[in-house]
């Protein structure tokens, strides 16, 4: 019983299902209530389930974050909002030292039930402040789980997935992504959260994207179909675990692989990815694994370089060429 | 207070909200995108606080800073281009709307971050009181950014070491859609300065005399050293937060009042009815919408006439009107530039 | 206060004594190491604070949490055990000293990262309020701890939604080398309360009756339902911040007490005429040691004889013999367990 | 003239002679004042300067961190000292949107000289929470740079040059390196701060490594001497910008690649190493680069299990030899 919905629905029916199971989970951050969330992920929920289950924070968010965890400590599952990412740099302590490590440092016997949404990515001209990323420092972190989901049906199922783990996880949901439209079956059998899916399958190169990123990875598989270029699509859906078995298989086939971050290249997620499948598919590999990623310059505001900072379908299909044509010379 | 002084308020004001209402309407249109967050109402915060400093002051603000940019004397033109993201903008177009800098003119900067003006101003205060400088900062928030902890911190850190820095909060009494009350334990801001024995006051936002007066006073004692200060100036915004907010968490009535063609005049006595900003603004007429009131009261001491005032927006038209068409026709920086923007500092040193 | 009660103080103190200084014997001998903070001269604010509370309430404390562990009844073996990262310790050898959990006592961890305790507590206390139990959170924290700005932001959530937290600060007056003056521009820790409308009293921390008592009314006056609350313990360490710390920075007569062989003895008259660690806590004869001073009083209205605190001692003396010998005979985790435990949550979930 | 030093005393003469030469420059942080630093680096400053340039603080890592980039943006050349990296995850938001962004945004109007020094590491049983590491987060951030000295040489040099540089800089000082001792000419030309250096060279495979982990890859070369193997060991010296040529130039000669890293090997700093090697050096190696790296769990406070929770020297001997006779084995 599918049905099409915006991203912000699909989290907002995942929030309200979840509400509804389980007088555990409850919502807070800066906004989530009277206003109903900056992207409206939020709606409806305080007037449904009252302010103790839907709390408007002030503007502290290492510490409403620090909160989440001490309630989580005691069997609640939080929700905590993080308005959008770029404010979890403030949050990091409460993240990192509290929600990743309690678990661990109390000899197992606190699990952190704690799930933090955080809207984030580079949008529509919000300057280099409101443009942070922050995959890699959060994948470093033992004990925390990402989850990037790139479709309303995922952005539903790995959120409510999310809530009913044991472990800290991080959603993190592209800014541009809460007005695309998806069909979404509220009652499927979801995939593990941590499973990548092949978006469109392909044979000569395989490109790994994750969040927004799969809609240029998909729009250069297009656009590559038409130079005769067959290109596998990979949506990782999770970036801490990696389904590297996923990757393995494509690259088993396609002997090459590009992935596409908005991130700076430098020291983001891409790298942990380029890195490990060079390690496990070396062999396997007709060439380098190669990155497309944002520039490593702070976003600038003006709309054409901000635009040109980050990685486009175009550029992949610059790389993935680039790439195959490398091959044909050296072989 | 002097006629002239007066006058140049009233044209601040009008300055003030004009740009914000064009700036509104460029972005209406396309021409302008990202978050906008824009300032009328508080006009006389901007205008009072600003004016009572000296050019040798420097000035923190946040994401809603156009207007204390143009208070500050920066060329209309440079911050509308900036907000069309052009290379003549203030920050070359590398900032935008809520990153306006100014280093000839101390504007050191609007941050999008909440609570980072205060470290940023302990800072300077730090550099000036290392250099023995009568010199001032102006520090500026509003009332949902009293809660991150850098308030604390940095408030804590000025009093210790007597910082000469002026805290000047814009309660506004909003935090986007969180009223100060769901926001805030303690809502009188003034109050929570004792924590660090930091003298405060509160004041009436709505009344750019007594704005002026008060930051005067304030700023006299902290070159004399004394160490930091703290104002709360109680105001109110008109529009939403920011474009992007159609402000439906206020109650209808307040609605109601902006849902006309002038916010200036029409907003004016329901608002305030329904939302009196603070007990001591009410104490000034509060059904006057900010600038109407100084108008009128120019009006009646006798200091302009209905057409010195019609003259100014006149003049004022023509500025924002030569803005936009310079911010429209002025260049993009190249990639190139930008990029040896992000790495000039390394100055001699060739880092490969 | 009654006979019984009081003795367990004396108990409770000389333990929590005896416990710190085996556990610096250990060290020094090589058999425990990292960070170790120890708590003499505290001793009063522990006991008679947590004796205060219900097992049904919740603590959360620091990196300087040994004896309130150990006031909360977990077993003296198993914390030492913790100090030797042995499988038996209470989280298993995996926290050590400055992370001290039990789960079953609603221990609810040392934090060592300063100002952790703030959110902890409070989300504690927002589950309490989520489920309508009369049970309170008891937070620790220093007076350096005061200055970060989870302090400022976590006090304020309280407040706002009246969280059954019962903040405790042991006012030591020192941020490790840092007098309270040099760190905080209002040296009442208890007059910051009032920035979140927090009621709030600074008491005499050499005084365990005096802390059981404001403690107990404090917790209360909070299970009624009144919110949160603010209680500032003046006391003082006797020995450095930690193991590592000699202590140099503080001022000869000081340091000079504490080079004998009994801290316990040595240290007071010297100490206090030097250090007095409050002008209320003067008022308690500041010439004594916080454990002989209970000693002193108890002898003078006959609740004990020489020969009881003896008795005492030698008892305690005991524990700790088959605490350390329990903690050294102790099995290690293995390396497998290790990374089964970091992975347990994930339950059914197999994450490849 | 060189004189035997320990590492601290390196960096104490580092900061005194920056400050006896340039009025502008100040010490900021806890206890850096009358404590004389928790390693003794800032020991006699205070006395020497005065309050006003030795600044004890209070525990308020982001602002006074903030503080320190307020006063850089008026010419003043701070040097904030966080106590130890752990308590960084506070300063985040000050480092990375203040520090690193503001020379951008403001359209170059406002240098950051700003240097930021970091004891940290893993040290002896400091527990899960005093054991953070955080190049990864660093690295992914544009407009800061990082040097990581491992001798004392360095540790006066490179704090020197940082110093003096207008960019914003992170120096990672591991506190076990504190006491370590080491020849320093104080007036040396020192090399540039981001060049990396070949602390000993070799043949068969080249191991890249930074801070204390170079002396357990120099102990690691020295035990594979005795196997007749020859490797090259680098000191990276500086995490941002990377020293890609020294790097290369090592891979060409030995063909074989090992990363060193303490930090959790998933999304660590060796991430960008590996990444950037294999796609640079993809046709000289013989095999994938390969990273030795800390486990992807807390640290734990058990002496056994927190040693065996990173690499040692012999972790990297196995690895090298691993690599090498896969090498023989397939060719
Ligand atoms: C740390 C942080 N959290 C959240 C936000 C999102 N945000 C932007 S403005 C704002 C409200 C600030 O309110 P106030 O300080 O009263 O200033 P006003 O907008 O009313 O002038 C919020 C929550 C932010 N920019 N930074
Ligand atoms: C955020 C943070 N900054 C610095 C430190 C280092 N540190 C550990 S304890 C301490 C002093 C804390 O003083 P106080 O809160 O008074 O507690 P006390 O040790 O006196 O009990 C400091 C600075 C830390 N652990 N965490
Ligand atoms: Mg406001
Ligand atoms: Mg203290």
């Amino acid at each position: 019983m599918d049905e099409n919905l915006f991203y912000w629905q699909a989290v907002n029916i995942a929030l309200d299902r979840a509400m509804e199971e389980d007088p555990d989970v409850f919502v807070m951050g800066e906004d989530v209530g009277l206003y109903g969330g900056t992207y409206r992920a939020t709606e409806n929920l305080m007037a449904k389930y009252g302010e103790l289950r839907v709390r408007d924070t002030p503007i502290s968010e290492n510490s409403f974050t620090g909160l989440g965890v001490g309630a989580a400590m005691t069997g609640l599952r939080p929700l905590i909002e993080i308005m959008t990412l770029n404010f979890a740099l403030l949050a990091l302590d409460s993240i990192v030292n509290l929600a990743a490590k309690i678990p661990f440092m109390s000899g197992g016997q606190f699990p952190v039930p704690l799930t933090i949404r955080m809207p984030g990515g580079v949008a529509k001209q919000l300057g280099a402040q409101h443009s942070q990323r922050l995959e890699h420092t959060l994948m470093n972190v033992p004990g925390l789980r990402i989850a990037v989901p790139f479709t309303p049906q995922d952005a539903y199922g790995q959120l409510r997935q999310a809530i009913r783990s044991n472990d800290p996880i991080i959603v993190l949901e592209h800014d541009l992504l809460y007005f695309s439209k998806g069909a979404v079956d509220l009652d499927a059998q979801a995939p593990p959260m941590h499973r990548a899916i092949v978006r469109r399958a392909g044979t000569d190169i395989t490109c790994a994207a994750y969040s927004l990123m799969v809609a240029e990875a998909l729009a250069a598989a297009e656009t590559l179909k038409e130079s005769g270029i067959s290109m596998e699509v990979i949506d990782l859906r999770s970036l801490s675990p990696i389904d590297w078995k996923c990757l393995q298989q494509s690259v088993e086939k396609t002997h090459h692989m590009i992935i596409a971050e908005e991130d700076s290249g430098f020291a983001g997620a891409g790298a942990e990815l380029a890195a490990t499948v060079q390690e496990r598919c070396f062999y396997s590999l007709d060439a380098p694994v190669s990155r497309v990623a944002g520039m490593n310059i702070p976003i600038p505001f003006n709309a054409a370089l901000e635009s040109a900072a980050i990685p486009h379908a175009a550029d992949i299909v610059v790389a993935a060429k680039k790439m195959l044509l490398e091959r044909s010379q050296t072989s | 207070m002097d006629h002239e002084r007066l006058q140049g308020f009233l044209y601040d004001m009008l300055l003030a909200r004009a740009f914000e209402e064009r700036a509104a309407q460029e972005y209406t249109q396309g021409h302008i995108a990202g978050f906008l967050h824009l300032y009328p109402g508080e006009e006389a915060v901007a205008v009072g606080s600003i004016r009572a400093a000296e050019p040798s002051d420097y000035i923190v603000s946040t994401y809603r800073e156009h207007v204390h940019a143009l208070i500050r004397d920066i060329e209309p033109k440079k911050i509308m281009a900036e907000l069309y993201g052009k290379s003549t903008g203030v920050s070359r177009g590398m900032g935008g709307s809520m990153h306006l800098f100014d280093k000839e003119r101390r504007f050191m900067g609007g941050y999008a971050i909440v609570g980072e003006t205060f470290p940023i101003a302990a800072g300077i205060g730090y550099s000036i009181l290392y250099r023995h400088l009568p010199e001032v900062v102006l520090c500026y928030f509003g009332d949902g950014a009293v809660n991150q902890g850098t308030f604390h911190e940095s408030l804590n850190m000025a009093a210790l070491w007597k910082l000469p820095v002026l805290f000047i909060c814009e309660n506004n009494h909003y935090q986007i859609g969180t009223e100060i009350h769901r926001h805030s334990a303690v809502v009188d801001v003034y109050k929570r300065a004792a924590s660090y024995a930091i003298p405060a006051e509160q004041v009436d936002g709505m009344d750019v005399e007594q704005v002026y007066a008060h930051t005067h006073s304030a700023l006299d004692r902290i070159r004399a050293g004394g160490g930091p200060y703290l104002l709360e100036f109680q105001t109110y915004r008109y529009r939403g937060h920011s474009m992007a907010d159609p402000g439906a968490y206020r109650p209808p009535a307040e609605v109601r009042a902006f849902g006309g063609q002038d916010p200036i005049l029409l907003a004016t006595r329901e608002l305030a009815r329904h939302n009196p900003p603070s007990k001591s603004a009410q104490a000034s007429d509060p059904a006057m919408d900010v600038i109407q009131q100084h108008i009128d009261k120019g009006f009646a001491a006798g200091h302009w006439q209905q057409e010195d005032v019609a003259t100014m927006k006149a003049q004022i038209q023509q500025i924002l009107d030569e803005a936009v068409a310079f911010a429209q026709s002025s260049p993009s920086l190249s990639m190139d530039d930008a990029v040896y923007l992000a790495n000039q500092n390394h100055a001699h040193e060739v880092l490969f």
